[in-house]
Order: structure tokens, then sequence, then C-alpha cells
């Protein structure tokens, strides 16, 4: 029970962000130590081995996988391109030979005479790895990819869908108390990230798919919604790989709910600025969040003080979000923390903390139902 | 090493075992006092498996300091080890652990159909303790660039392939292999880890696997599971699996090898050793048992029938990170009818689904802890359903038909899970454990699994099942002993008969006689009533159940049995099997509040 | 085609007319003889007066097999006359030229002997009016008539493509006959267009059909209908699993008759299910027929399934392939070819006759999971004895709908059940009917009923 | 199309036979059809013969295991198809004397006629009388008393079997004319006629009405499976 409350979610004006760019396999780093990247560069890249087609030659042909061996024309190893003879029968007395023409360019991997089968193996596959975050590369893992740091403005969100994608800030909203209706998109928020205030509708996303927005920022969404823009129910929170034709970030959580103010304030001032954006969430352990990196200008580094966040304690004075019904989404300061468990309405005993509301009311929360809000 | 220690073992005076959970490490400590084995104390601190620490002792060392310190003994000498053999005042006589630290072991499975020798496959994957991320076979529906895509997608820790009788198919088999090796799946740990292969199949196919997988893997043949299509031989598949699982899985993670040093027995993936413990149980006893852990991601049900032992992991039916899928899956009317008061439907929706990105929050308010143990009997009984679905006799056996079946042609492949044959429900996992009274915990075993004649409820008290699982097989005695007294909280007996009625007409009749409870009447259907009968106590219990209901003796015929006591005691449950719910909510509502409150579920509730 | 007495040959050109009528003139010259002959033996007995005004007309809603005899009786008819013999003679077609008229020399053959006092009788097939057999008669009539006259044997029956006379003797309780009465003009049948014998068989057919047809509709709607597990269609799964473990084929075996069968076609459907089973884990299915066409259609089958479980690439034609036509040339080759391939998996989907247990055992003896499914009730037991899994008649048509899974052929199968009521309700009326009848034998309305059904509906 | 055309020529033939039933009218519009069939089916043969030949030749040319078996085949087929259809050896028929072959390919004492005697008839007979082995074989099995209904159909059967054996006359011969319906003999008749028969009626409505349904289902173009796969 050590550490019975969720640990929060970053917002922070200048901190600095460190980033690993890995290959899935081994393969060529292209920067090298203190250089300067951008975020759509590409840092590293490798090719992957081409794609397996199976070609069953024994049913194609209709003979024995035995006869395989002998009837195939080309040699493991060897190239083969479409349309060229890849296996050719005995027939009938010398007559009645039929061909097999390979549907696939590639090289031969294996013939079974088991299976009767032929695997091609396609041309190999480009990977590349972007830097994603605008910044100077610290490290170089040799074949494998690169660490990348830089100082920025960040924001993680609770959830998202989708993967990276790059734009400029814009504000839709004008509160962080604003819904994002699908009339507040416009065409010239193309390339952008578009930054909501509270809900966010689903025509909303719908619009800015359609005018090719790269990301939505918003406090809170429907579960409806999401089912709409996802065309399914999301069952676990492992997210990144979608292709609905933007990202999304959600902030707070499913509902009517705002944006938090300070995100909010902190998006607002960046307007304008470039942004990295991914949607990939896994809430599992090795916890993965969305964020929102803004790299800060030169002048700008220089202007803020790097925010010093602390391992994240709760202590009395510390301002939370109560993430759980019957005060969902409301923010308040810790007020006491007894050490005491103490039975909850539902019955159970759990460790509790008092917390102070921006209305002035102080309430009994379970410590699990809270969290940091750190930076 | 496991024999020598194991004769000694059998003197041990003090064992200690821990369990390396993905996020808490737990020990406990056993010691034979004068009324036999007890479990003495606990402890538990967080796992170290990951960065920063990356060493999995200090976490063990850490919990089995915290337990030193409440048994006043010390465990652990100055250079950090584990002190053994014991002493009057230090050490301990056996240790053993169990991990499911960093995921468990993950597997994936391939066969040729995916009902039999898959199946088979599947089965000892999960028998040994392991998730099974995949199961590819020829017949899975997928085209081979599919199965080729998820072999690459999916990073397990170790594959089982099999296949084909021995004798029998070995294109199949070999073309699977075929598409394996150059998918060339890579391993969670990084490139320096070969995969280890089991090949369990078609024993021609062998010297064909040794040359297909000759190159970049870790090949281990061991006896074919399915050597003919009428028996199974799981046991060689499952060694392997433990022993690669030590060899290559646990080689590779940080400390494992240290650890390993130090246990008198070889380390076991904690549902590996929940299901031994379980077996251990049956066979002892000669019953039929059924285990559920529910987690926050999974399900485990573990049921040893017949002497048959089956487990399934249902991988998105959970109570946290999986809720949304269980409402998925389940559906929401599905789940209300389980909520005796009006709830908002949306509002419901976004709380599941703020649940699944929240997942340590708990349910503060009476309501929410009403929605989540609704949530809950839906997941186990979606969960119950998968596990009587792949808990089957096996499928692809000749029938030797007489004149006599010619109208009841029964297929193979019947579930064997039959709730009229089960003694026990154990359960487990936070929301079963952890519920604020134990009668909601007895009711939502009897909801969701729908246990049928005479059914002893329990629950593990402090998951202290997958460490007897272990014990087990170096000292039996002490592990049955522990399990029986510290291990199970009784919660009582459920008594239901099984079939259908009008509601009100009379269910069955019941004598009981007991030292404190003395009682007979008459429970019409649809009705459920609760009798305190203390834990440690028994009672004989009578029961004529009605024309139409069935109580083990068949239709109508009188049942004689003697039922155990528990925290919660004797529950009549006269709603029929299959339990039906009225379809209108309106319907449903007051029947589950009159259930409610006979079963004194929600005191608090008015 | 107006087959009216009177109408003319439109088509027959005045030529051809002549030359008709010059053969019937041959024709009457060479039976002359006769004529005398038959002249004098009726003259010789001084019979009962002879029954008048006999007409011949069609029988309605028939197939143009029958006809219609009415007469008045003789006049002796109360005190003479024990019985009627009606004869009936075939002829040409058409009008007869005058000088015929009196075609005595024709060969006449006795149709039935009818009592006193019967003024009217149909000839044909309608039950109760059949030919008299030799056999039939009493050794007095018997003497009456040249055994020639009288073959053995049914007579020819009534078609429309002749024209027929009628004649009627009245025999005396001695023996005597009367001067025989010949209808005036040759009668033709005709066809109409429904046949009144089996009208209820179409009442029921209709109810039947448009059962079936409404639950089709109904299903269409949407409805959901539940049906009975057949143990022996969920077993193919595994049947063909067990194939695809052990590495050998599964064979289907179609039955022995042609695609013009219906358990032939019945057969295909559940071919075309194990073909996409086959397909989809990727096992061999071995197709051996008996006929030509069978192989034709199997092949189509098999190809569609494969097509449609997504593997085009894994249909082999060579698979499927003839045998020979002849039954136990067939047997031979199946048998051994089992005993030699040793398939895990035998289908015997289709009509068979006495190779079926012949199949079954030596796919038992192999160690086959073996499913069978015919109509052929001589079979059935057989199957049941040496299968694993056994599609009983009824089942086995209902094997497309069970595995289609489509609600308008599972409508069909509640169709169906309406025809079970239909069938349960007659046999209760009928079985009780018939218990009265003999019950109470001197009730005769119920014998009537009784008869009736068994005469009537049930033909 | 491919489907559409099939579908219609199985409606209009399948009506066409059902209407003549009850329309004798049209009684030979229904032979006429049956005649289509049989035309179909002979076209059809020549894709059989045709198959036959390409999978033994193909087995002799790839020497494939058994292929000795595979030519054995294909000659008998070639001399039995030549012996036929040359009509070798045949007597001319009286009419047309000069032409060999004017007679009957069948007529005693023909080679062909030999062939079907002395080669085909005894070969059929063989495989007929193995199914004698093969009832016993059955019966021993399935006759199982395994349980309450097993055990009466065994006794059933017992009765049956017996009673139509001599021994089963002869073990109950004794027996008083006032108990003669329980002799083997006569209980064999009484179970044939009056169970065996109510099972098969029974049996025989089902499939009756099986019949009838997949066949109106095929005429109407519900059930499709047999022209491949549900889906169109």
């Amino acid at each position: 029970m050590g550490n019975a409350y969720t640990p929060g979610l970053k917002v922070v004006n200048r901190i600095t962000h460190q980033c690993r760019r890995i290959l899935p396999i081994p393969g060529k780093v292209l920067v090298s130590k203190g250089d300067h990247v951008e975020a759509e560069q590409v840092v590293a890249q490798t090719f992957m081995p081409g794609d397996i087609m199976p070609v069953n030659l024994a049913n194609l042909l209709s003979m024995p996988p035995s006869d395989v061996m002998e009837c195939v024309l080309k040699k493991v190893g060897e190239r083969i391109e479409v349309g060229e003879p890849l296996a050719q029968t005995k027939g009938i007395f010398g007559m009645f030979k039929q061909v097999y023409k390979s549907k696939d360019a590639g090289t031969i991997e294996t013939i079974s005479d088991v299976t009767g089968q032929v695997i091609i193996r396609g041309e190999p596959i480009p990977v590349e790895v972007r830097a994603y975050l605008t910044g100077t590369v610290t490290e170089v893992i040799p074949e494998q990819g690169v660490m990348i740091e830089a100082d920025v403005s960040f924001v993680q969100g609770i959830f998202g869908i989708g993967g990276e994608s790059f734009g400029t800030i814009k504000m839709a909203a004008a509160s962080h108390e604003q819904e994002l209706q699908a009339d507040m998109i416009t065409p010239d928020m193309k390339g952008c990230v578009i930054v909501g205030g509270a809900r966010v509708w689903h025509d909303a996303v719908r619009k800015a798919i359609e005018v090719g927005a790269a990301a939505v920022v918003a406090g809170g969404i429907d579960d409806q919604d999401l089912k709409k823009i996802l065309g399914y129910d999301l069952g676990v929170a492992i997210t990144g790989t979608e292709k609905v034709g933007v990202t999304l970030v959600i902030t707070e959580g499913f509902g009517d709910i705002a944006m938090a103010e300070r995100t909010f304030d902190l998006l607002k001032a960046r307007v304008g600025d470039f942004a990295a954006v991914n949607g990939a969430t896994q809430i599992r352990a090795g916890v993965m969040r969305p964020e929102i990196v803004i790299p800060l200008s030169e002048e700008e580094v220089k202007a803020e003080e790097p925010a010093k966040l602390d391992g994240g304690m709760l202590e009395t004075g510390r301002p939370v979000r109560i993430i759980r019904d019957p005060y969902f989404g409301l923010i308040g300061t810790v007020a006491g923390l007894p050490s005491e468990p103490q039975v909850l309405g539902s019955g159970s005993k759990a460790r509790v903390l008092d917390v102070k509301l921006g209305s002035g009311e102080t309430v009994v929360i379970p410590r699990a139902n809270v969290e940091l809000i750190e930076g | 090493m496991t024999t020598t220690t194991k004769s000694d073992a059998q003197q041990a005076r003090v064992i200690l075992a821990t369990d390396c959970g993905s996020t808490t490490t737990k020990a406990i400590l056993i010691q034979l006092t004068d009324e036999g084995y007890r479990q003495t104390h606990r402890g538990e601190a967080p796992t170290t498996v990951e960065e920063p620490f990356a060493d999995v002792t200090m976490g063990v060392v850490n919990a089995v300091v915290e337990v030193g310190e409440l048994a006043g003994r010390k465990f652990i000498d100055d250079s950090g080890k584990i002190i053994q053999p014991a002493t009057e005042t230090e050490g301990c006589d056996v240790y053993i652990s169990t991990s499911s630290a960093g995921g468990g072991l993950q597997m994936m499975v391939a066969g040729v159909v995916a009902e039999m020798t898959a199946a088979s496959a599947k089965r000892a994957a999960l028998g040994a303790g392991a998730i099974v991320m995949d199961v590819i076979a020829s017949n899975d529906k997928r085209k081979p660039h599919e199965q080729i895509q998820r072999i690459r997608e999916l990073r397990p820790d170790m594959m089982l392939v099999s296949g084909g009788t021995d004798g029998g198919d070995a294109k199949h088999v070999v073309s699977i292999a075929e598409l394996i090796a150059p998918a060339k799946p890579q391993p969670r740990f990084g490139s320096g880890y070969t995969l280890p292969i089991i090949y369990a199949g078609n024993k021609d196919a062998a010297p064909r696997m040794n040359k297909i997988f000759e190159q970049g893997f870790e090949l281990l043949i061991v006896d074919n599971l399915r050597p003919v299509l009428e028996r199974e031989n799981l046991g060689p598949a499952r060694d392997a699996i433990h022993d690669l699982f030590l060899e290559h899985v646990m080689a590779h993670a940080p400390g494992y090898d240290k650890l390993m040093g130090w246990t008198d027995a070889p380390i076991m993936p904690t549902p590996g050793a929940v299901g031994n413990i379980l077996q251990t149980i049956a066979e002892s006893q000669n019953i039929n048992a059924v285990g559920v852990d529910i987690g926050g991601a999974t399900t485990d049900v573990f049921s040893v029938f017949d002497k048959t032992f089956n487990r399934t992991v249902s991988a998105n039916l959970g109570m946290s990170y999986s809720i949304s899928n269980v409402c998925a899956e389940a559906t929401m009317p599905n789940i209300l009818r389980w909520v005796h008061f009006d709830m908002d439907e949306r509002e419901l929706r976004n709380r599941v689904k703020n649940k699944m990105i929240r997942p340590t929050t708990i349910p503060q308010s009476l309501e929410a802890l009403v929605f989540e143990q609704a949530v809950a009997r839906e997941a186990l009984r979606l969960a119950y359903i998968q596990h009587k679905e792949f808990a089957t006799t096996l499928k692809g056996v000749q029938q030797q038909r007489s004149v006599g079946d010619t109208f009841s042609q029964e297929t193979g492949g019947q579930t064997i899970v039959d709730n009229m044959k089960l003694n026990l429900l154990v359960a487990s996992g936070g929301v079963l454990s952890h519920a604020p009274s134990m009668n909601q915990t007895a009711l939502l075993l009897i909801d969701a699994f729908q246990p049928e004649g005479f059914t002893t409820l329990a629950k593990d008290s402090i998951f202290m099942m997958p460490h007897l699982g272990v014990l087990a097989q170096v000292h039996p005695k002490a592990a049955m002993e522990v399990f029986e007294r510290d291990c199970l909280i009784y919660l009582g007996t459920c008594v239901a008969p099984k079939g259908s009625g009008k509601p009100g007409k009379p269910c069955f009749d019941y004598t009981i006689k007991g030292s404190t409870l003395n009682e007979s009447g008459q429970i019409a259907f649809g009705e459920i009533k609760l009798l305190p009968l203390a834990e440690g106590e028994t009672a004989s219990v009578t029961v004529e159940p009605g024309r139409t209901f069935d109580c083990g003796n068949g239709p109508g015929k009188r049942v004689e049995k003697t039922v155990k006591g528990g925290t919660v005691g004797l529950v009549l449950d006269g709603r029929g099997r299959p339990l039906e719910l009225p379809e209108s909510r309106e319907a449903c509502k007051p029947l589950i509040s009159k259930w409610v409150e006979a079963m004194k579920l929600y005191p608090g509730m008015g | 085609m107006n087959n009216g007495l009177d109408a003319p040959y439109p088509t027959l050109t005045r030529l051809t007319q002549l030359s008709f009528r010059l053969s019937r003139a041959i024709m009457c010259l060479a039976v002359l003889p006769a004529i005398a002959c038959l002249a004098a033996s009726v003259a010789m007995a001084q019979g009962p007066a002879p029954v008048t005004n006999l007409q011949s007309a069609d029988h309605p809603w028939d197939g143009g097999d029958n006809a219609d005899l009415t007469w008045e009786v003789s006049a002796d008819d109360a005190t003479l006359v024990e019985s009627y013999f009606i004869y009936k003679a075939m002829m040409q077609k058409g009008p007869i030229p005058a000088d015929l008229l009196t075609e005595s020399e024709r060969k006449y053959a006795l149709v039935d002997v009818v009592p006193a006092g019967t003024t009217e009788y149909t000839v044909g097939s309608v039950p109760g009016s059949g030919y008299v057999r030799l056999k039939d008669l009493s050794d007095e009539q018997r003497a009456l008539f040249d055994p020639n006259d009288l073959p053995d044997k049914p007579h020819k029956k009534i078609t429309v493509e002749l024209g027929y006379l009628f004649k009627i003797v009245a025999v005396g309780s001695d023996g005597s006959q009367s001067v025989e009465t010949i209808t005036a003009a040759p009668y033709s049948p005709t066809r109409q267009w429904f046949d009144a014998k089996r009208m209820y068989l179409l009442i029921i057919t209709i109810i039947f059909g448009g059962s079936v047809v409404f639950f089709i509709q109904h299903a269409r709607a949407g409805k959901d209908l539940k049906i009975r597990k057949i143990g022996g269609l969920a077993a193919v799964d595994e049947a063909v699993g067990r194939a695809t473990e052990m590495g050998r084929s599964c064979m289907f075996i179609p039955g022995i008759l042609d695609m013009n069968d219906i358990q032939t076609i019945a057969g295909m459907t559940v071919l075309s299910r194990v073909a996409k089973t086959a397909a989809e884990y990727d096992a061999k299915v071995e197709v051996p027929t008996c006929r030509s066409l069978v192989m034709t259609s199997a092949r189509e089958t098999v190809q569609a399934a494969y097509l449609s479980a997504g593997r085009p690439d894994a249909y082999n034609a060579d698979f499927i392939y003839y045998v020979t036509d002849e039954q136990f040339g067939y047997v031979a080759y199946l048998q051994g070819n089992m005993v030699r391939e040793k398939p895990a998996a035998c289908f015997y989907m289709g009509a068979f006759y006495a190779e079926s247990l012949i199949l079954a055992e030596t796919g038992n003896s192999i160690g086959a999971i073996q499913i069978a499914g015919t109509a052929m009730p001589a079979q059935l037991p057989f199957f049941v004895a040496a299968c694993d899994y056994t599609l009983i008649g009824e089942e086995f048509f209902a094997a497309s709908a069970y595995l289609s899974g489509e609600p308008e052929q599972l409508g069909s199968l509640k169709g169906q059940d309406v025809g079970k009521i239909i069938v349960g309700i007659g046999i209760i009326v009928g079985v009780t009917i018939a218990t009265l009848a003999a019950w109470f034998v001197d009730t005769g309305f119920l014998t009537t009923w009784s008869e009736y059904i068994k005469g009537v509906i049930l033909t | 199309m491919k489907r559409t055309i099939p579908l219609l020529i199985t409606a209009i033939g399948g009506f066409v036979l059902v209407f003549a039933y009850f329309s004798p009218y049209t009684e030979d519009w229904g032979e006429k059809t049956m005649i289509w069939f049989d035309v179909i089916a002979a076209i059809a043969f020549v894709l059989g013969g045709g198959n036959l030949l390409k999978i033994h030749l193909k087995k002799t040319s790839d020497q494939a295991e058994g292929w000795g078996y595979s030519v054995i085949t294909l000659l008998a087929f070639g001399i039995t198809l030549l012996v036929g259809l040359l009509k070798i050896g045949v007597n001319p028929s009286p009419q047309f004397p000069h032409f060999a072959w004017s007679g009957e390919y069948r007529e005693n004492g023909s080679p062909f006629w030999w062939l079907y005697e002395f080669a085909f008839k005894p070969l059929t007979a063989t495989m007929f009388s193995m199914l004698a082995f093969y009832i016993a074989s059955a019966a021993f099995r399935a006759f199982r008393a395994k349980n309450l209904e097993a055990i009466l159909l065994l006794g059933t059967a017992f009765i049956i079997l017996l009673g139509r054996t001599f021994a089963g006359v002869w073990l109950t011969d004794w027996m008083p004319e006032a108990l003669s319906g329980l002799k083997i003999d006569n209980l064999t008749v009484y179970i044939m006629k009056v169970f065996v028969t109510t099972g098969n009626r029974a049996i025989m409505i089902g499939i009756a009405l099986g019949i009838a349904s997949m066949s109106l289902k095929v005429l109407l173009g519900v059930d499709r499976s047999y022209l491949g796969s549900g889906q169109e």
C-alpha cells in the first residue's frame, strides 16, 4: 500500500524532456551525438526482412508435396519476378505440363517437400524513426537509436487515440469550460493541433479529420462519442495504432468535464508554436500516457526556469484532482491526512485524506481516488 | 537440488515463501506449531524487477524483512542472503518462491486444429501457468500472412508447437514451423535472447523441426502432447515449460538468477502454483473444485473435475484495466439487471471508462460499490462460460455406438464442468476478497457461478494459494494443513436445486439438524434464505426438492448431506438453475431488492 | 387437340381418308367368317332381353383413362337376369364408317361382371372397375367364355390414343345370354387439365407447400427460430479435424444414385459444408463418385466451398473423380481405397443400397469417424450400427437448413412440422374410424368412410 | 448469371414435373423433362470416362505407388469399351446379314456377353457376398446390452434372427395350438408386421416430408447449397 494514489499527470511550462527513439530491429543511426534534430527528421533507419509469402505448389499444381522439389525451377536464395515460371509439373508421359507463374517478386526462402510449399520473401521493408522531439541528440545507442533531449513545455493527457503527429497549436475554444463543437473548427486549422475546452463532440472530431487537422486536444469526451469515432467500444486502454485520421488527446477524462485551467492556459500561451503530439496510451504496468510536447525556443529557454519536480508526495496543501465519483473532476488541496483507515460509504475500509475543494467545502476521499497535480 | 531438500523438507519447522507479483512481493511465514503447520506472519514490499532497481531480490528481501520483524526472527544475513537452515531465532528451513513479475510467462502456442492439438497445447501452457497470447492453428481462419504478421507482432517469451498425432499429420505442423522460423518473433527480453521453442507434436516431424529451428532458436523436443487423438499427454510439455521458464525466461529477468539460488524448489509461475494446490486439494479430498482469481486485467478460472485440471485466463475480463471490456461484452442491460435501484446509464458508461483510464481508484459510495459488484458478476459469469467452453472432453475421438444410442448421438467435446458435481468454490482477487462484507462475496459467487446442489463457498484469505502450490511440491502435508486452516476462509454452503418453476410455488423443503441451528421449512421458487451457521460448525441438511427440481439425486429425490458453516452461513437458494432474471428492468429491481435484503448484502442501504 | 367424336381430321387429306376407308374395308373382309361364327352362337341361346340405350361418355377430371357407361336395364332384369357382362373393344379413333357400325367381329374383352339392377359403370383405372381375370370368375361363368377372350393379365388400359366400343350382355341365372347391346359410336376419351383422383393429394400438397413457403417468408421477416442440435452435423468439424491431425484424408461418398435423386442433392449440401471445413483446416477431401454428373456437381460444390472459405488455391479437382457406374465395382474401389489410404473421416451422404454396411464396416475397421445420412429406411439400421453419427431420414434433409443457419431455410423446417401435424391428425382420424368400423361392423357408414379413406384419399 | 440460369432450369423442370403429376393433360411434359436429364447425364458420362482415363494415365506416367492396378483398370476399360462398341464377335442380325456389326452386342455367346457373364458377374457377386460377414460383425458390435433400449433391441433382434432360421421353428414346435402366437416363427412375423412396420412408417413419414420440403426449397431456390456454397 506504499503509494495508493495515482501519480499525477505532468503539465509543466518548462521541463527538460528526454525521449528515446529506438528501431524495432538493429539498423543504422543517421545522426551523431550533439546534433540538433528537427521533429520530423529521420534519425535512424533499417530494413525489416520482407513479408513472407507462402505458395502452396502442391495444391496449385495438384501434385504430391514430395514432387515439389523436382518441379521447382528456382533454387533457394534465387530471385523471382512476377510472372516468371516458378514450377512446372512432370505431366502425363511428358505431355500436358502445367506451369505455375509467380504472383509475387522476391527471393526463394525455402522449398519444402513435406508441405509442398515454397516460401518467397518479399522486398525488405524500410523502417524509419523520426526525431519526434526537436532537440539535441544526447546519446547514440549504436545500431538501435538515439536519446534526444530538449527543453519543452509538456502536457500529459489521461487518454488518447492515434499515433504521433505534428502541428502548430491553435485554439478553438475561448475558455477551458467551452465544449468543442463542429462549427468551431475551420478549414484554416489544417495541419494544426486544435485545442478545445471541455467535452469534445463526435462531429467536431469528424470535422477535424475533414479539414485535415493534426490533433485535437480537449478536456473530456463522452463514451458514446468515442465509440462513434472508433467504430467500436474500446475495451482496454491500449491505443496508439488507430487509424482514424487525427490524433486525439483527452486531458481529464470521460464525461462533461472541463479542461484543467492550468493546462488550458499553458496551451493558450503557446498558440502558434510547433508541437509534437502522441496519442498512444497504455494503461498497464509500465503506463504510457498521451502527451503534447512543445519545444521551447532558445530565448524562451533562457527566460523560464525549469520546473522543479519533486517525487510527488501527498502533503497538506498540495493541489489534487479527485478522479472518482461522487466528486469526479473536482480540484482541491489536501487539507488533512488521517493515518487510520476509515470506513467509506461503500462499507469498505480504506486510507483517506481530506480535500478542501475550490468551493471551500472539505470532503473525505479515499487516497486511491485522488491524483496529484504535478508541475 | 529438489530431491535432496525434499527429504529434509519433511522435518522443516520454519517455511518461508514469497510470491513476486508484478507490483508487490508477498512473503508468508509458515511455522510448525502445536496444532501443526500454521501460517503465522506475512509481509509485503513493492516488486523491484523494473528500473531503477532491476533486481527482484531487493523486493524479496524487503518483504522477508517485514515478516521477520513481525515474527521476531532474523531471516536475512549481513550479506543479504536468506539464512538456512533455521535455528531457534534465525532463518528458515525451506524457502520457496513463485513469480509473475514482468507480466508472467507469456507464451504463444501452435497446433494443427484449433479444437484438437492446439487446444491441448493451450491447456498445457495454461496449466503450466503461462499467459497464452495467441493460438496459431491451421484452421484459425487467418491467412498465412496474417499469421506471420501476428507472430511478428507478439513478443512471446516462449513458444509451444504441437500438432499431429504420432505417425499422423506432418504437413501442417511443419508448415506452421516454416512460418514461425522465417517470421522470427522478437522476444521481449531483447536481441540477446534466443527464443525457446518446445516441440510436442508428431514425433515423425521432430527431425524436420531440428532442421527448421536450427538457427536462432532454442528447440526442446518432448513427447507428443496428443500421441493419439483419444489421449492427452500434457505432462512432458508442462515440465518442459517449467524448465525453460527457469532456464531462459527467469535467467533474463533481473535478479532471478540470484533468487533461483536461494530457493529449495524451482520457481513456478504464480498461476501454475495456484493450479497445483487446487489439484492437490481436489485429489486428496476427492472433491471437485473451482477456483477463481479476478484481477484488474484478467480473470483466471481453475477447475478440477474428476481429477482433470483445467485453467483458463480470460484476458480481457477484469475489474479495472479491462472493466470497459466487461461492459462491452456483457452489455449494460445485463450488468444493470443486478442493480436494484435506478442509475443513469450514460453516466455509468463514462464512469466505467474513467475507471479504465484510472484503474486504481476504489468505489467510495455504496452506489458505486453495487455497480462495481454488478460488473464483477458479469465478468465472472463470462469467464466461467469461457472456462466451460474450454474445459471439455477431447475432440476428434471415434465414437463406439450401439443401437441404444441411435436417438442420442452425443458429440465429443462436451464440457466437463458440471455445477451439480462441484463441491468447493474458492474465490480470490480484489473485488471478491476485499468486498466490505463476506455476504457480498458469497452472493457474488452464487450469482456468477450458479452452483447446483450442495456447494461449499470459500475465499482465499490473503492470496496464499501460490505459495502453497509450490510448497505442495516439497512438503504436501504442510501445504494441506495451512490450506485448510489459514488459507481458506469458509463462507458457508449454498444449497440450490436445479430446475425451474413458477415464482412463489414451493421449490424445496428443508430440515437442518446441527448443534446450534435446528430448523425446517420450505423455500419457494424465487426465494433465497440465509441461515447463520458459524465457521467451524457443521449441520446435517435434508432437502426434499419439488418434482421439477434436482438437488443431486435426480428430480424430486431427497438429498441429505452434512454442510460446513462459515462467516456467511448456510444459503438456501430457491431461485432455480439456470438462474433467470426478468427481462424488464422494472420487474427485475424489486426481485433483486428482495434478494439483497434476504442476504443482508448492503445493510447501510435502507 | 379436340378428340370429339365427330371432329373431322383436318390434317388428313382426302387421299389419306380414302386409303383409310379402303384398309377398313379390307379388314372387314378378313373377319367376315368370324362374324358368322359369333352370330351363330348368339342365335343358339334364348337368353333374357338385352339392355337398352347403352351410352358411353367421358369420365370427368381424369387423364383419359376412364369411360362412363350408362344403360337401361333389361326388361327381364328383375326376373331372369343375374348379371351383366361388360365388354370393351379397342379400335381406331375417329368416325366409323357406316358399314361397320355393327362390328361384332371386333375382339371384345370382358371388363367386369356387375349384378342385375346396375345401370352405370366406369371402365378404367378407378378402383372397383378393374378388369376381370379368369380366376375371379365362377366355374359356370368361366364356361361361358372362350379362355382366349380372358387372358389372365390386365387388359390394356384406356388411353386417349384409341377409340373404344363397349357392349353389355345380360346373363341369366341359367347361363343364358341376351343379345349384345353395343355402344352406338366409338368412344374416344379426352384428357382433362386436372386429375380428380389426386384431389386430396393436391389439397395436402398445397397446405404443406403453402405452410413451408409461409414459414420461409415468416422467417425472412426476422423471427428467430430454434433448431434441435443434430449431433451428426455438429460432428463434421470434429471428423475433418481428426483427419487433419492424423494426416489422412476425408472421404465423402455421395451415394450411388444420380443427380436427379433428391438424396444426392441433400448429400451435396452436406458436401459443401464438409468441403468448406476441409478448406479451412487445409485437409484433403476425396469424393469418388459413381455417376459422372454427380462428379461434375460435386466439383462445382467443392470449388465454391473452397472459394467461400477463402482458399480457392487449395482446391484440387483431381480429388473428385468418377469411378464407375456399377454398384459393386464402385464398392470394390471404395473398400480398397479405404483399406489402403485409411481415411480418418468417412461421410456417406446420399442414396445407398446393399453397399451401406460393406462401406460402414470397412470404415469402422480402419478407425475412421463415420457420419452417414440417408433416406433409405432399409439401410438406416446398418449405418446406425456401424457409424459414429447417422442422420436419420428427415435429419438428412434438414441438414442444409441446419448447416446454413439461414432463417428462411430453418423456416422450411417449421413448415415441415405442419406436415407432421396433418399426418398426425390423419393417422388419429384414420385409426379411430378403422377401429370403430371393425367394432361396429353393421354400422355401414363407418365402413364406407373407412373404405373411402383407404380407397380414395390414400391413393 | 452462373447461378440464376441453373436455378431457373431447376425451378422450371421441377415445377413442370409437379404440375404434370396433377394434370393429365401435361403428363408427357414430365416425361420429356426426364429425357432431357438423361441427355445431360449421357453427356456427363463422357466427362466421367475422360476423368477415369486421365487419373489412371497420370498414375501410370508417374509410376506412382500401385500404378500396376491403374494399367489393369485402363486395359479392362479399353477392352470392354472396344468389344462393346465395335461389337466384336457379334453375329449379324438376320435382317442385315451382310453387316457384321448389325447384331446385338449383348447376345449370348458374344465376347461382350462372355465378359459380362464370366468376369463381371462373379466379381459383383463376390462383393455382395461380403455383406454376410459384415452383418455378423456389425451386429456383434452394435448389440451390446448397454442400456435398457439396447437390451430390448437385443432381445427383439435375437427373436427375429432365430425366427428366420429352421432352429427357431424347431425350438418352439412343441407349443400347443393355443399358444401358437408365442412360437418363435409366429412372433417374428408379428414383430415384423406390427412393430417394425410402425417404426418404419414413422421414419418414412419423416422422410417423405423431408423430401417434399427439401424439394420445395430447391425449386424455390431457397436452398442453393448444391450449387456450391450458400453465398452468391
